[in-house]
C-alpha cells in the first residue's frame, strides 16, 4: 500500500528530472510521453494503493510511511512522510487520473510549442506537487506541497512569458498563494509553539485554548482560501487562464484550486474545534459561489467564465466542507473534476481550432463544425448545472442538503445561497453554449477554423475529452446520498461527517428539486435571451460596471495594498536611505577632512611659529605642575 | 594526517598559495590554475575534516593551541564546532566558486588578484575557526585588506568611494570591538574562547555588536552594502554577501550571545527590533531597486535580520535555523552574484530597464537563475524554507509578532524576487540583450551547478545541518553551556 | 697629588664606542681615500661599524643581567640600553645600505662629479648621530642625557642640511636646529632646577632624594621636569612640540628623514621611559597625565592634519606623530607592561617606518621630484616588490593584522587600560579609524589609478645615473629586512616580549 | 662670603631664559635669534652654578662646562648654516623660509 | 666684622650692578636692529656673567666664560655677521599679527612662573650658607671633578665640539659650490 504511494509520487518528479536533464537532446514528443507515462504510471501506483486499501478493514486503512527526517531541530522533527488513508487515495486516484488524461491531452494541444519540454516538465513537476500535498503526511509537509502546486502554477500561467500579462498573472497569483502559505506558517507556528510538534495525530488530538484553536484555524483558512480561490484572495484565478487550456484544466479546475477543500477535510478536527471558523469557511463558500455566478454571467473570455464558475463551484464545496459535510464536499470535487477539466478541454479545443481567439462573441455557431466538441460541451454543461442523470446532480444537491440540515437561521441562509447559486449556473453555463455553440457559424469562425487532418483535434486530445465525458455524465451515479452512500462511508474513517450536517432524506429530496428547477429556470432565461432575444438583458449600467469590474476587488487591492506599498518605498529610499543611510558616512568623512585642513593651517611655515608652539606648549605643562602639585 | 592539523591546514594552506602565487613569475593561465588547485585542494580538506568531525561528541573539536604570547593569556587556538564546521564549508566552497569564476573571466593583474583571493580564503576560514579572541580579532580584519584592493582594484567605475567607505565603515565598527576585547581579555585574565567566562558588561556586549551588526549589516549599518555590492567585481560581491556578511552573523552567535548572556536578554528586544527593521526594510528597497545587484544586495539585508531574528529568539529553532539559513543564503547569494556577473557580462548592464527575455534561448541561465531566485524566495521544500520556517517558528516563541513580520516579509520576499526574475528573463526582450549573447558557458555552469545542487541537496535534507550544527538535543541550552 | 680616577667599564660602552671609531674612520676616508672609491669605502665602515655595534650590543645584552651603572654613574650598563642599541643598530644598518646608493645629494640632480662631496662626513655624521642616540638611551644622569641629546641633535642638524644646494635642504636644517635648540634649552633649565631641588644629577640619586627628604611635588622639581617633559617632547615630536617635524622629515634627504623619523623616536622614547620611571617615580601622576595629555593631542593633530597632506613624506611624517602619540600611552601608563608595550611597539614601528621612507626615496630618485599622492599613481604596479612592502607597512601603520604594528596598539591599549585609562583606549582607537583614510589613501594612489597615469616605464628610470637605471639591489635588501621583521613581530611576539620584558626589568618598576 | 641668596641668581637666570625666548620669538633675523639662544643656554648656566654653589658640589660647574662646548657648537653649526644660506642669495630672515609648510 | 658687613655690602653692590647689566644687555641683544650690536651687547652679557660666577665663587668657569664665550664664539658671530653684511630688522615685526602676542604671553609666562617657582622655594630649601671650601671653583678641584665624577662629560663634549667642526664645515666651506 505505501508502495503505492512512493511510486505515485515519485513517478512524475522522474518524468521532471528526466526531461530536464535531457534538456534539448530529445525530440519535444518524447518529452511529451515521458510526461504522459510518468503521471499514468502514477495513476497505477494510486490504483495500487487503492485496491490494497479495498482489502482492509475500514480502521485500519490508514497509514504513514516515512522515508527520512527532513527537518530536525530541538525537540521538533518533521518526518518526509506520506499518509495513506481512505481521503489521500480519493485525491491521488482523481489528481493522478484526471492529470494523466490532461497530460495526454495537452500533447495535442501544445504541439508546435517550441517550448514544449519546458512544458512538460513542469506539468510532471505539478501532478508530483499536488501528490505531495495530498499524500503528505504532516503537516509541514502538506505546506511543502501547498507550496509546490502555487510554484508550478506560477510556472505555467506565465509559460508564455513574452507575454507581459501572463508574466503578471503568474506573479499575482504566486504572491497571493504566498500570502496563504504565510497565513498556514503562521498557524503552525502556533501548534509547533503548543505542541512542537506538526504531526496530524499529535495536533488533532490535542486540545488548545479557544483562542489559538480559533487562530490556528483562521490560518488554515487563509490557506485554503488563497489556494481555493475564494472571497476575498479569488482574484489571482481568472487571470491565470493566461496559462494554456490545459493548464486551467487540471490545476485551476480539476485539482490543485480544490486542495483547499482537502485541507479543511484533512484538519477537520481543528476545524471542528473551532466552528466558528469553520462555519465562516461556509459563508465565505456562500458568498463567493454567489459573487462568482453573477460576475461569471458577463465575461466574454470562454475560459473566464468557466474559471468563475469554477470559484463558484468550489463556493460549493467549501459551503459543504464548511457546514461539515465533508464527504459530501469532497464527492463535489471528484465530480467537479470531472465535468469542469471536460469544459475547460472542449473549450480548448474550440480554441485550439480557431487559433487561440477566446472572444465568445466571436464564436457563435461553432457547434455546425465541431458536433463532437459540441456535444461533449453540453455533457459538461448539464452536469455544470446539476440536471439529473449527470454527475452534478449527485454531488451538489447533498451539500445544499446538508446547509439545510443545519436547520439554523444560516444554515437556511446557505440553503438559499445555494438554489441561488443553481440558477446563476445553469443561466451562465447557457449563456455560454447558446452564444458559441448552436446556429450558422459566423463569419469569423468560417474564416479561422481549421480542423486537424479532419477532425477537430489530434486524438491524443480527443480521446481524454470523450472519456471525461463519459465520467462526467456516470461519475455521479458513485453516490446518491438518500439511497446509497459508499462514497461517504469510505470516507467516513478519515473525515467523519459531522451529525449535524447529514441531511434526513426529505431534506435531500425537497433540495434536490429546488436545485433542478432553479437550475432549469437559469437555462430556460438564457434560452430566452440568448437564443430567442425574446428576452434583452435589462440595461442596469452601474450594475453591469460592477460585474465588469468584478466587484472591484483588484482596483481595492491596489489601492490598499499595491500603491501604498510602493509610495512607502519610494518615500523610504528618497527621505531616508540615500539622504541619511548612504549619506551620514560620507558626511562624516567631510568634517574630518574640513577639521584636518583647519589643523593644518596651524602648520605656517613659519620658524617663529613653531617656536611659540614649543615655548607655548612648555609654559602650559609648567603651569599645569604648579597647579597640580 | 591526524584530525587535528586540518584545522590549521585550511587557515594557512591558501595563505601559503597566496604567497607561493606572489612569488612565482606565472602565467595568468598558470596562476589561475594553481589558485583554483588550492581552493579545491580547500574544498578536498573540508570534506575530510566534515568526515572526521563526530557529530555526537560535545564541545570543540580538532582543536589546536600554542601560545602567541602569554604575559596576557593569547594564545593561537583554533578548531570547530558543529556549525562553524558548516560555515568554513560554505566558504570553501563559495570561495572556489568565485576564484574560478575570476579565472573564468580572466581577470588581469592576475598575480595579484589571484593571491587576494586566497588570502581572502585564508582569513575567511580563520574567522570562523578561531577560538581567541584575538586571533579572532586579528582574521576578522584580515578579511578586509584583500576586500580593499580586490574592490578598489577590480572594481566598477564608483569603485574607490565604494572601498573606502566599506572598509572604514566596518573598521568603526570592529576596533571598537579591538577595545571591548582588551578590555573584556584582560578583566577575564584570558583572550580563549573556550575557557573564558561569561561576562555581564552590557558595554562590552555593545562594543562587540557594533562590529557586528555592522559587518551583517543590520539596519540601519548598511551604509556601505548597496555600494560595496554594486561596485565590487561580482565574484567579490558574491563573497561579501555570501560569506564575509557571515562572519558578523556568527560572531553574534560565537562571541556576543554565548560570552553575554545577561546583556543578551537586556537587548534582545532592542536587536531583534534592528533585525525586523532589516528584514522588512530590506525587503521593500530590494522590491523597488532597478537593478540586479541592488535586489540581491537589499535582499542580504533582510537575509542578515532574518537570521539575526532567528539567533537572538534564544530557542532552539531559531538557533538551529539561523545556522541552516546562513549556509542556505551564503549559497545563494553566491550563485545570484555570479549569475549577475553572467549577465552582467553579456550585456555590460544589471539596469532592469535595459534587460528582460533572456530566457528565450538560454535555458541553462533561464534554469539556474529560476532555481536560485525561487530557493531563495523561501518557496516551501527549499533549504532556505526549512531555514526560515524554524527561525520563524523559534522568534515565534518569543513573541508572535515577530513571526507575523517575518512572514509578511517572506511575501515580500515573493514579490521582488520574481520581479528580479521576470525582468531578467521574461517579456520583451532588453535592449541591451543581443542575440549573440550566449548562454552560460561550460565554465560558468561548472561553477554554479555545484553551488545549485548543494542548494537542492540541503533542500532536501535540511536536518543535515539543523540537526547537526548544536550538540546535543536543545541548541538554546548548548549556546548556554558555552558549546561545551 | 693623586688622582683616582675613576674605573671605566670600556666594554659597557663598547657599542658606542665602536661606533664613534667607526665614524672617526669614515671621517678619515674624506681625506685618505681617492673620491672614486669614497663612497664604497666609507659605507662600508659605517656598515662594519654598525655590524659591530649590533654585535656588541646584543652581547651586552646577554651580559648585563643585573643591570648597573658604570663610569661614576653616568651611563647605565643594563638590557634596557642593550635592547634599545639593537634596534638603534639595526636602522642604522640598514639606513647605511639605502644611503650608500641615495645620499647624499639627488638633490645635486645630474652633476654626478658632485654627488659624492661629503659622502665621506655623511656616513662619518650618521655614525656619530647613532653613537650618540646608543649613548643617550643609557644616559645615567641629566649631564649626559644633554650632552648626547646635543651630540646626536647636531650631527641630525648638519644632515639635514647635508644638500646644502636645495634651499628646502637649508630651510630644514635651520628650523630643526633654532626650535631644537630652543627645546635643548627648555631641557638645560630645567635640568638645572631639578638638580637645584635634589642637589644631585644622577637619575637614581634625584629619585632617593627626593624619597629620603620629601621632595615629593617640590617646586622645582615639578618645573623641571616641566621643562624636561617639553624638551623631551620635542624629540619625540610630541604635539604641541611637533610643529617642526613634517617640514624638517619633508625638507631634510629622504634617507635622513627614514633615519630620523625611526631612530631619534627610538632613543627619545626610551630614554623618556627611563628617566621617568627612574628619576621621578614620586611624581608619576603628574607627567602620567602629561604624556597622556601629550598623546591625546599627538593622536588628534597628527592624524587629522595627515589627512589633507598630498606630499607622501608629509603624510609620513604627521602619521609618525600620531605613532608616538601611541607609544606615548604607553609611556604614560608608566608600568611594567607599558615597558613592555613601548620596547615593542617600537620594533614594528621603525621597520615599517624606516621602510616607508626608504621607498619614497626610490620613487623620488626615479622622478626626480618629491613623491606626492598623484605621481605615486601606479608605483604599486611598476615596482611590484616595493609595492607590496609599501602596502604592507601602510596597512600595518593603520593597525591591521598584517605586521606587528596591530598587536603593539593591542599592547599600548592594554596598558593604558590596566593603568585604568578606558577613555585612552577609546581616544586610540578612535584615532586608528582616523588614520585609516590617509594609510588608505595612499595604497589607493599606488594601486587603484588606471595605468594611463603610469609615471615611468616599468623598470624604467628617470636617469639620476644618466644610464640605465640603477638596481638598488641594497634599498630593496633593506626594504626586505625592514618587511621581514614588521612581518615577523607579528608571529614572533613571545620571544619579542621576553626580551622586552628583561629589559624593562631593568627599570626600576 | 655672604652675599645675596642663591634665589636671587636663580630668579636672574630666569629672568635672562625668558629674555632668551623672548628674543627667539619676535626676532626674524637669523643671527639674532640666535644670540637669543645663547642668552637661554647662558641662563641655564647661570642656574647650574648658582646651585652648584647652594649645593656646593661641582656637579653644577662641570655642567655649565659642559654646555659653554655645547653653546660654541650649536653656533658653529647655526652658523654654517647661516653662511650657506648667504652663499644661495638667500635671505637670512627666517620669516621668508617657508617653502615647507601645510 | 664691620669689614666683614662692608665685605657684604660690596658684593651686593657687585651683584646688583652685574644683573643689571647682565639683564639690560640681554634685552639690548634682542632689541638692537643690527645683529653687529647685538654681538657685541652679548659680550657685556657675557661679561656680567663672568663676574656673578665669580661672586658665586666659581673661578674657573668665570675664566673659561670670557675665554670661550667671549673669546671664541662671539668673535665667530662677528666674523660672520662681517661676512654677511649688515642686514637690519627691527625686532616685534612680521609674521601673522598673533605670532607677536603669543610671543610675549608664553615668554612672560615661563618667566613668570619660573620666577614664581623660585620666589616660592626661596623661602624654604634655598636658604644661604657661605661654609664653601676655599678650594671650591679653583681649577684644581675642577680638573679633580672632572676627570673623577664627570670623565665621560668631558669626553663627549670633545666629541660634539669635533661633530660641530666637521659639521660647520660642510656647511660653511663649500668651495666651488656656487652654481
Amino acid at each position: 500500500m505505501t508502495g503505492g504511494s512512493w511510486l505515485c509520487l515519485l513517478a512524475p518528479l522522474g518524468g521532471t528530472i528526466l526531461i530536464t536533464l535531457c534538456g534539448t537532446r530529445i525530440p519535444r514528443l518524447a518529452a511529451a510521453w515521458i510526461a504522459t507515462t510518468s503521471v499514468f504510471v502514477a495513476f497505477g501506483g494510486a490504483v495500487w494503493t487503492f485496491v490494497e486499501m479495498q482489502s482492509r478493514q475500514p480502521r485500519s486503512r490508514s497509514e504513514i510511511t516515512t522515508a527520512w527526517t527532513w527537518l530536525q531541530s530541538g525537540n521538533f522533527h518533521a518526518g518526509l512522510q506520506l499518509l495513506v488513508d481512505p481521503l489521500s487515495a480519493v485525491m491521488m486516484l482523481i489528481v493522478s487520473g484526471v492529470g494523466g488524461l490532461i497530460v495526454l491531452y495537452s500533447i495535442g494541444y501544445m504541439d508546435g510549442d517550441d517550448e514544449e519540454r519546458r512544458y512538460f516538465a513542469y506539468i510532471a513537476f505539478f501532478v508530483f506537487s499536488m501528490l505531495l500535498l495530498v499524500e503528505g503526511g504532516n503537516l509541514l509537509l502538506l505546506l511543502v506541497g501547498w507550496g509546490l502546486v502555487g510554484l508550478s502554477s506560477y510556472l505555467l500561467i506565465g509559460f508564455w512569458h513574452e507575454r507581459p500579462s501572463a508574466v503578471q498573472a503568474a506573479k499575482k497569483a504566486f504572491v497571493m498563494n504566498a500570502f496563504g502559505d504565510a497565513t498556514m506558517a503562521l498557524a503552525f507556528f502556533i501548534l509547533i509553539a503548543h505542541t512542537h510538534s506538526l504531526d496530524f495525530g499529535a495536533n488533532f488530538n490535542v486540545h488548545l485554548s479557544s483562542t489559538a484553536e480559533n487562530l490556528v484555524a483562521l490560518g488554515l483558512l487563509g490557506g485554503a482560501a488563497a489556494k481555493s480561490a475564494q472571497i476575498p484572495l479569488q482574484t489571482w484565478l481568472p487571470d491565470a487562464m493566461e496559462g494554456p487550456t490545459p493548464v486551467s484544466a487540471l490545476i485551476h479546475a480539476a485539482t490543485m484550486v480544490t486542495a483547499g477543500v482537502y485541507l479543511i477535510a484533512r484538519t477537520h478536527p481543528i476545524f471542528e474545534q473551532a466552528r466558528t471558523v469553520e462555519l465562516i469557511a461556509a459563508g465565505t463558500g456562500a458568498l463567493t459561489l454567489l459573487v462568482a455566478g453573477l460576475i461569471a454571467l458577463v465575461q466574454v473570455d470562454i475560459k473566464r467564465v468557466i474559471a468563475y464558475s469554477t470559484m463558484s463551484q468550489i463556493g460549493y464545496m467549501f459551503l459543504g466542507a464548511g457546514v461539515g459535510a465533508y464527504a459530501n464536499g469532497m464527492f463535489h470535487l471528484l465530480t467537479h473534476a470531472f465535468f469542469k477539466a471536460l469544459l475547460f478541454m472542449t473549450a480548448g479545443l474550440a480554441i485550439h481550432a480557431l487559433a487561440g481567439e477566446q472572444d465568445i462573441r466571436n464564436m457563435r455557431g461553432l457547434g455546425r463544425l465541431m458536433p463532437f466538441t459540441k456535444w461533449c460541451f453540453l455533457v459538461g454543461a448539464l452536469a455544470l448545472v446539476g440536471i439529473p442523470p449527470f454527475s452534478g446532480f449527485f454531488s451538489k444537491d447533498s451539500i445544499v442538503a446538508s446547509a439545510a440540515a443545519l436547520g439554523t437561521w444560516y444554515g437556511w441562509i446557505f440553503w438559499v445561497c445555494g438554489i441561488a447559486g443553481a440558477f446563476l449556473t445553469g443561466l451562465y453555463t447557457f449563456r455560454l453554449w447558446f452564444l458559441v455553440f448552436p446556429g450558422e457559424p459566423s463569419p469569423f469562425v468560417r474564416e479561422h477554423y481549421h480542423d486537424h487532418h479532419g477532425r477537430e483535434g489530434a486524438w491524443t486530445m480527443l480521446v481524454p475529452v470523450g472519456v471525461l465525458a463519459l465520467l462526467a455524465t456516470v461519475g455521479g451515479w458513485l453516490q446518491w446520498s438518500p439511497r446509497w452512500h459508499p462514497f461517504t462511508d469510505w470516507l467516513a474513517p478519515a473525515a467523519q461527517t459531522l451529525a449535524v450536517a447529514a441531511p434526513t432524506n426529505t431534506q435531500e429530496y425537497y433540495t434536490s428539486a429546488a436545485t433542478v428547477i432553479a437550475g432549469l429556470a437559469g437555462i430556460a432565461l438564457a434560452w430566452a435571451i440568448y437564443s430567442e432575444q425574446t428576452i434583452a438583458v435589462p440595461a442596469a449600467p452601474f450594475w453591469r460596471r460592477t460585474l465588469e469590474h468584478k466587484f472591484w476587488f483588484d482596483e481595492l487591492y491596489d489601492a490598499v495594498f499595491y500603491k501604498p506599498a510602493v509610495a512607502l518605498t519610494n518615500g523610504l529610499r528618497r527621505e531616508f536611505e540615500e539622504p541619511v543611510v548612504l549619506q551620514t558616512g560620507p558626511d562624516l568623512g567631510e568634517t574630518t577632512l574640513a577639521t584636518g585642513s583647519l589643523v593644518r593651517r596651524i602648520q605656517t611655515g613659519l620658524l617663529r611659529t613653531y617656536v611659540l608652539f614649543l615655548a607655548a606648549g612648555a609654559a602650559g605643562v609648567v603651569l599645569a605642575f604648579l597647579i597640580a602639585k | 594526517m591526524n584530525a587535528t592539523s586540518l584545522t590549521s591546514i585550511l587557515i594557512w594552506l591558501p595563505i601559503a598559495g597566496a604567497i607561493l602565487i606572489w612569488v612565482l613569475p606565472l602565467s595568468r593561465y598558470a596562476t589561475g590554475s594553481l589558485a583554483l588547485l588550492f581552493s579545491l585542494a580547500e574544498v578536498g580538506f573540508w570534506i575530510e575534516q566534515a568526515a572526521r568531525f563526530d557529530f555526537s561528541r560535545s564541545g570543540l573539536q580538532m582543536a589546536e593551541r600554542a601560545s602567541w604570547f602569554g604575559d596576557l593569556g593569547v594564545s593561537y587556538h583554533v578548531g570547530v564546532y558543529g556549525f562553524s564546521l558548516w560555515l568554513v564549508g560554505l566558504t570553501v566552497v563559495a570561495m572556489a566558486a568565485c576564484t574560478g569564476y575570476g579565472f573564468w573571466v580572466g581577470r588581469d593583474r592576475s598575480r595579484a588578484y589571484f593571491g587576494l583571493m586566497l588570502l581572502l580564503t585564508g582569513a575567511t576560514v580563520g574567522v570562523f575557526e578561531s577560538q581567541d579572541l584575538l586571533v579572532f580579532y586579528a582574521f576578522f580584519e584580515a578579511m578586509l585588506i584583500p576586500l580593499y584592493v580586490l574592490i578598489g582594484v577590480w572594481g566598477g567605475a564608483r569603485r574607490m568611494e565604494a572601498t573606502i567607505k566599506f572598509v572604514i565603515y566596518t573598521m568603526a565598527g570592529s576596533l571598537l570591538m579591538l577595545a571591548a576585547i582588551v578590555v573584556y581579555g584582560l578583566q577575564a585574565g584570558t583572550f580563549d574562547l573556550v575557557d573564558g567566562p561569561v561576562s555581564a558588561s552590557r558595554w562590552l556586549f555593545l562594543g562587540f555588536m557594533v562590529a557586528f551588526v555592522i559587518k551583517a549589516p543590520l539596519f540601519p549599518f548598511h551604509g556601505w552594502l548597496p555600494d560595496a555590492y554594486r561596485e565590487a567585481p561580482p565574484e567579490v560581491s558574491a563573497v561579501l554577501s555570501g560569506v564575509i556578511a557571515k562572519a558578523g552573523l556568527y560572531g553574534m552567535l560565537r562571541i556576543a550571545i554565548a560570552k553575554f548572556p545577561d546583556p543578551t536578554s537586556f537587548y534582545r528586544t532592542t536587536v531583534l527590533a534592528l533585525a525586523a527593521a532589516a528584514l522588512v526594510y530590506g525587503s521593500l528597497l530590494a522590491f523597488r531597486a532597478t537593478d540586479f545587484r541592488g535586489v540581491v544586495a537589499y535582499s542580504s539585508l533582510a537575509q542578515s535580520g532574518l537570521i539575526a531574528l532567528g539567533l537572538f529568539a534564544g530557542t532552539d529553532l531559531g538557533f538551529d535555523g539561523a545556522v541552516l539559513q546562513m549556509v542556505a543564503h551564503g549559497l545563494i547569494s553566491t550563485s545570484l552574484f555570479l549569475i549577475a556577473g553572467a549577465v552582467e557580462r553579456r550585456t555590460t548592464t544589471g539596469e532592469f530597464r535595459l534587460l528582460g527575455g533572456m530566457a528565450r534561448g538560454r535555458p541553462a541561465l533561464a534554469t539556474l537563475l529560476m532555481t536560485v531566485g525561487i530557493i531563495s524566495l523561501a518557496v516551501p521544500g527549499s533549504a532556505s524554507f526549512a531555514g526560515e520556517f524554524l527561525i520563524l517558528a523559534g522568534v515565534f516563541q518569543r513573541a508572535w509578532w515577530w513571526s507575523a513580520i517575518g512572514a509578511g516579509a517572506i511575501v515580500l520576499a515573493a514579490m521582488y524576487m520574481l520581479r528580479l526574475i521576470s525582468a531578467v528573463l521574461h517579456e520583451a526582450r532588453g535592449s541591451t540583450v543581443a542575440d549573440e549573447a550566449l548562454d552560460l558557458r561550460p565554465g560558468e555552469l561548472a561553477l554554479v551547478v555545484p553551488l545549485v545542487a548543494g542548494l537542492l541537496f540541503l533542500s532536501a535534507w535540511p536536518a543535515g545541518i539543523s540537526h547537526h550544527s548544536f550538540f546535543g538535543q536543545s541548541p538554546a541550552a548548548t549556546v548556554k553551556g558555552q558549546f561545551k | 697629588m693623586t688622582l683616582h680616577t675613576t674605573p671605566i667599564d670600556w666594554f659597557g660602552l663598547g657599542t658606542v664606542f665602536a661606533l664613534t671609531g667607526a665614524s672617526f674612520l669614515a671621517l678619515l676616508c674624506a681625506v685618505l681615500v681617492p673620491r672614486a672609491v669614497r663612497r664604497l669605502a666609507a659605507a662600508s665602515i659605517s656598515a662594519a661599524g654598525f655590524t659591530a655595534g649590533l654585535v656588541l650590543s646584543i652581547w651586552l645584552y646577554v651580559d648585563s643581567k643585573h643591570g648597573h651603572t658604570i663610569v661614576a654613574g653616568a651611563f647605565y650598563r643594563d638590557r634596557w640600553t642593550a635592547l634599545g642599541q639593537v634596534i638603534l643598530c639595526g636602522i642604522g644598518l640598514a639606513t647605511t645600505l639605502v644611503a650608500f646608493e641615495h645620499v647624499p645629494g639627488w638633490g645635486r640632480g645630474a652633476d654626478l662629479a658632485r654627488r659624492d662631496d661629503h659622502v665621506a662626513e655623511f656616513f662619518a655624521l650618521l655614525l656619530a648621530s647613532a653613537a650618540g642616540m646608543t649613548f643617550f638611551v643609557g644616559a645615567g644622569n641629566l649631564m649626559t642625557l644633554f650632552l648626547s641629546l646635543e651630540w646626536f641633535s647636531i650631527a641630525l642638524y648638519v644632515m639635514c642640511a647635508i644638500d646644502y644646494d636645495l634651499e628646502r635642504a637649508l630651510e630644514a636644517g635651520l628650523k630643526y636646529l633654532i626650535v631644537g635648540s630652543f627645546g635643548a634649552g627648555a631641557l638645560l633649565f630645567g635640568s638645572a632646577l631639578v638638580y637645584g631641588a635634589t642637589g644631585t644629577i644622577s637619575f637614581a640619586g634625584i629619585a632617593d632624594r627626593v624619597a629620603s627628604q620629601g621632595l615629593t611635588g617640590d617646586t622645582f622639581l615639578v618645573t623641571g621636569i616641566a621643562l624636561i617633559v617639553a624638551g623631551l617632547g620635542f624629540k619625540m615630536s610630541a604635539a604641541p612640540f611637533h610643529m617642526w617635524t613634517p617640514d624638517v622629515y619633508e625638507g631634510a634627504p629622504t634617507t635622513v628623514t627614514a633615519w630620523m623619523s625611526s631612530a631619534t623616536k627610538v632613543a627619545a622614547l626610551l630614554l623618556a621611559f627611563r628617566l621617568m620611571t627612574t628619576a621621578f617615580p614620586h611624581d608619576g601622576r603628574l607627567w602620567g597625565w602629561a604624556f597622556a595629555i601629550v598623546a591625546t593631542a599627538s593622536l588628534a593633530i597628527g592624524n587629522f592634519a595627515a589627512l589633507v597632506q598630498r606630499n607622501v613624506k608629509r603624510i609620513l611624517a604627521y602619521s609618525s606623530i600620531s605613532h608616538a602619540g601611541f607609544m606615548l600611552i604607553a609611556l604614560s601608563a608608566g608600568s611594567a607592561l607599558g615597558g613592555r608595550a613601548l620596547m615593542y611597539y617600537l620594533v614594528p614601528y621603525s621597520a615599517m617606518a624606516f621602510g616607508s621612507f626608504a621607498i619614497v626615496a626610490a620613487r623620488e630618485r626615479e622622478l626626480g621630484v618629491p613623491v606626492t599622492l598623484d605621481n605615486l599613481a601606479g608605483f604599486g604596479w611598476e615596482r611590484p616588490f616595493l609595492g607590496v612592502a609599501m602596502w604592507f607597512f601602510m596597512f600595518g601603520f593603520a593597525g591591521l593584522p598584517l605586521g606587528g604594528g596591530f598587536v603593539g596598539k593591542f599592547y599600548v591599549f592594554a596598558a593604558a587600560y590596566r593603568h585604568g585609562w578606558v577613555w585612552l583606549v577609546i581616544v586610540g582607537v578612535l584615532a586608528t579609524l582616523v588614520s585609516l583614510y590617509y594609510y588608505l589613501g595612499i595604497v589607493r594612489a599606488m594601486y587603484m589609478r588606471p595605468s594611463e597615469e603610469l609615471q615611468v616605464q616599468p623598470g624604467g628610470s628617470v636617469a639620476v645615473s644618466g644610464g640605465a637605471p640603477a638596481p638598488e639591489t641594497l634599498l630593496h635588501v633593506a626594504v626586505g629586512a625592514a618587511l621581514a621583521v614588521s612581518f615577523g613581530s607579528l608571529f614572533a611576539v613571545q620571544p619579542l616580549i621576553e626580551l622586552a620584558r628583561h629589559a624593562a626589568s631593568a627599570l626600576p618598576l | 662670603m655672604p652675599g645675596p641668596d642663591v634665589a636671587w641668581y636663580v630668579a636672574v637666570a630666569a629672568v635672562l631664559f625668558g629674555i632668551g625666548a623672548l628674543g627667539v620669538l619676535i626676532r626674524r633675523n637669523t643671527l639674532v635669534v640666535l644670540l637669543s639662544l645663547e642668552l637661554m643656554l647662558n641662563a641655564g648656566n647661570l642656574a647650574l652654578i648658582a646651585l652648584a654653589r647652594h649645593w656646593h658640589n661641582g656637579a653644577g660647574q662641570i655642567f655649565a662646562l659642559a654646555v659653554m662646548a655645547i653653546a660654541a657648537s650649536e653656533v658653529c653649526v647655526g652658523l654654517g648654516l647661516v653662511v650657506a644660506l648667504n652663499r644661495r642669495r638667500l635671505s637670512l630672515d627666517v620669516d621668508t623660509l617657508s617653502e615647507l609648510r601645510g | 666684622m664691620i669689614l666683614a658687613s662692608a665685605g657684604n655690602v660690596l658684593v651686593w653692590i657687585v651683584w646688583v650692578v652685574a644683573a643689571f647689566s647682565c639683564l639690560g644687555s640681554a634685552v639690548a641683544v634682542i632689541s638692537f636692529s643690527n645683529p653687529f650690536f647685538s654681538a657685541l651687547a652679548l659680550i657685556g652679557n657675557l661679561g656680567s656673567l663672568a663676574v656673578m660666577y665669580l661672586l658665586l665663587s666659581a673661578e674657573f668657569v668665570a675664566a673659561a666664560q670670557v675665554l670661550v664665550y667671549a673669546g671664541a664664539v662671539v668673535v665667530m658671530f662677528l666674523f660672520v655677521i662681517a661676512y654677511v653684511g649688515p642686514r637690519h630688522e627691527t625686532p616685534w615685526s612680521g609674521g601673522p599679527g598673533w605670532q607677536t602676542i603669543g610671543a610675549v604671553l608664553a615668554a612672560g609666562a615661563l618667566l613668570v612662573e619660573i620666577v614664581v617657582a623660585v620666589g616660592m622655594q626661596a623661602s624654604g630649601s634655598l636658604s644661604h650658607d657661605d661654609r664653601v671650601g676655599a678650594a671650591f671653583g679653583t681649577p684644581a678641584w675642577v680638573g679633580r671633578v672632572f676627570l673623577v665624577d664627570h670623565l665621560l662629560a668631558f669626553e663627549i663634549t670633545s666629541v660634539v665640539l669635533l661633530i660641530a667642526a666637521v659639521g660647520g664645515v660642510i656647511l660653511g666651506a663649500h668651495t666651488k659650490r656656487a652654481s
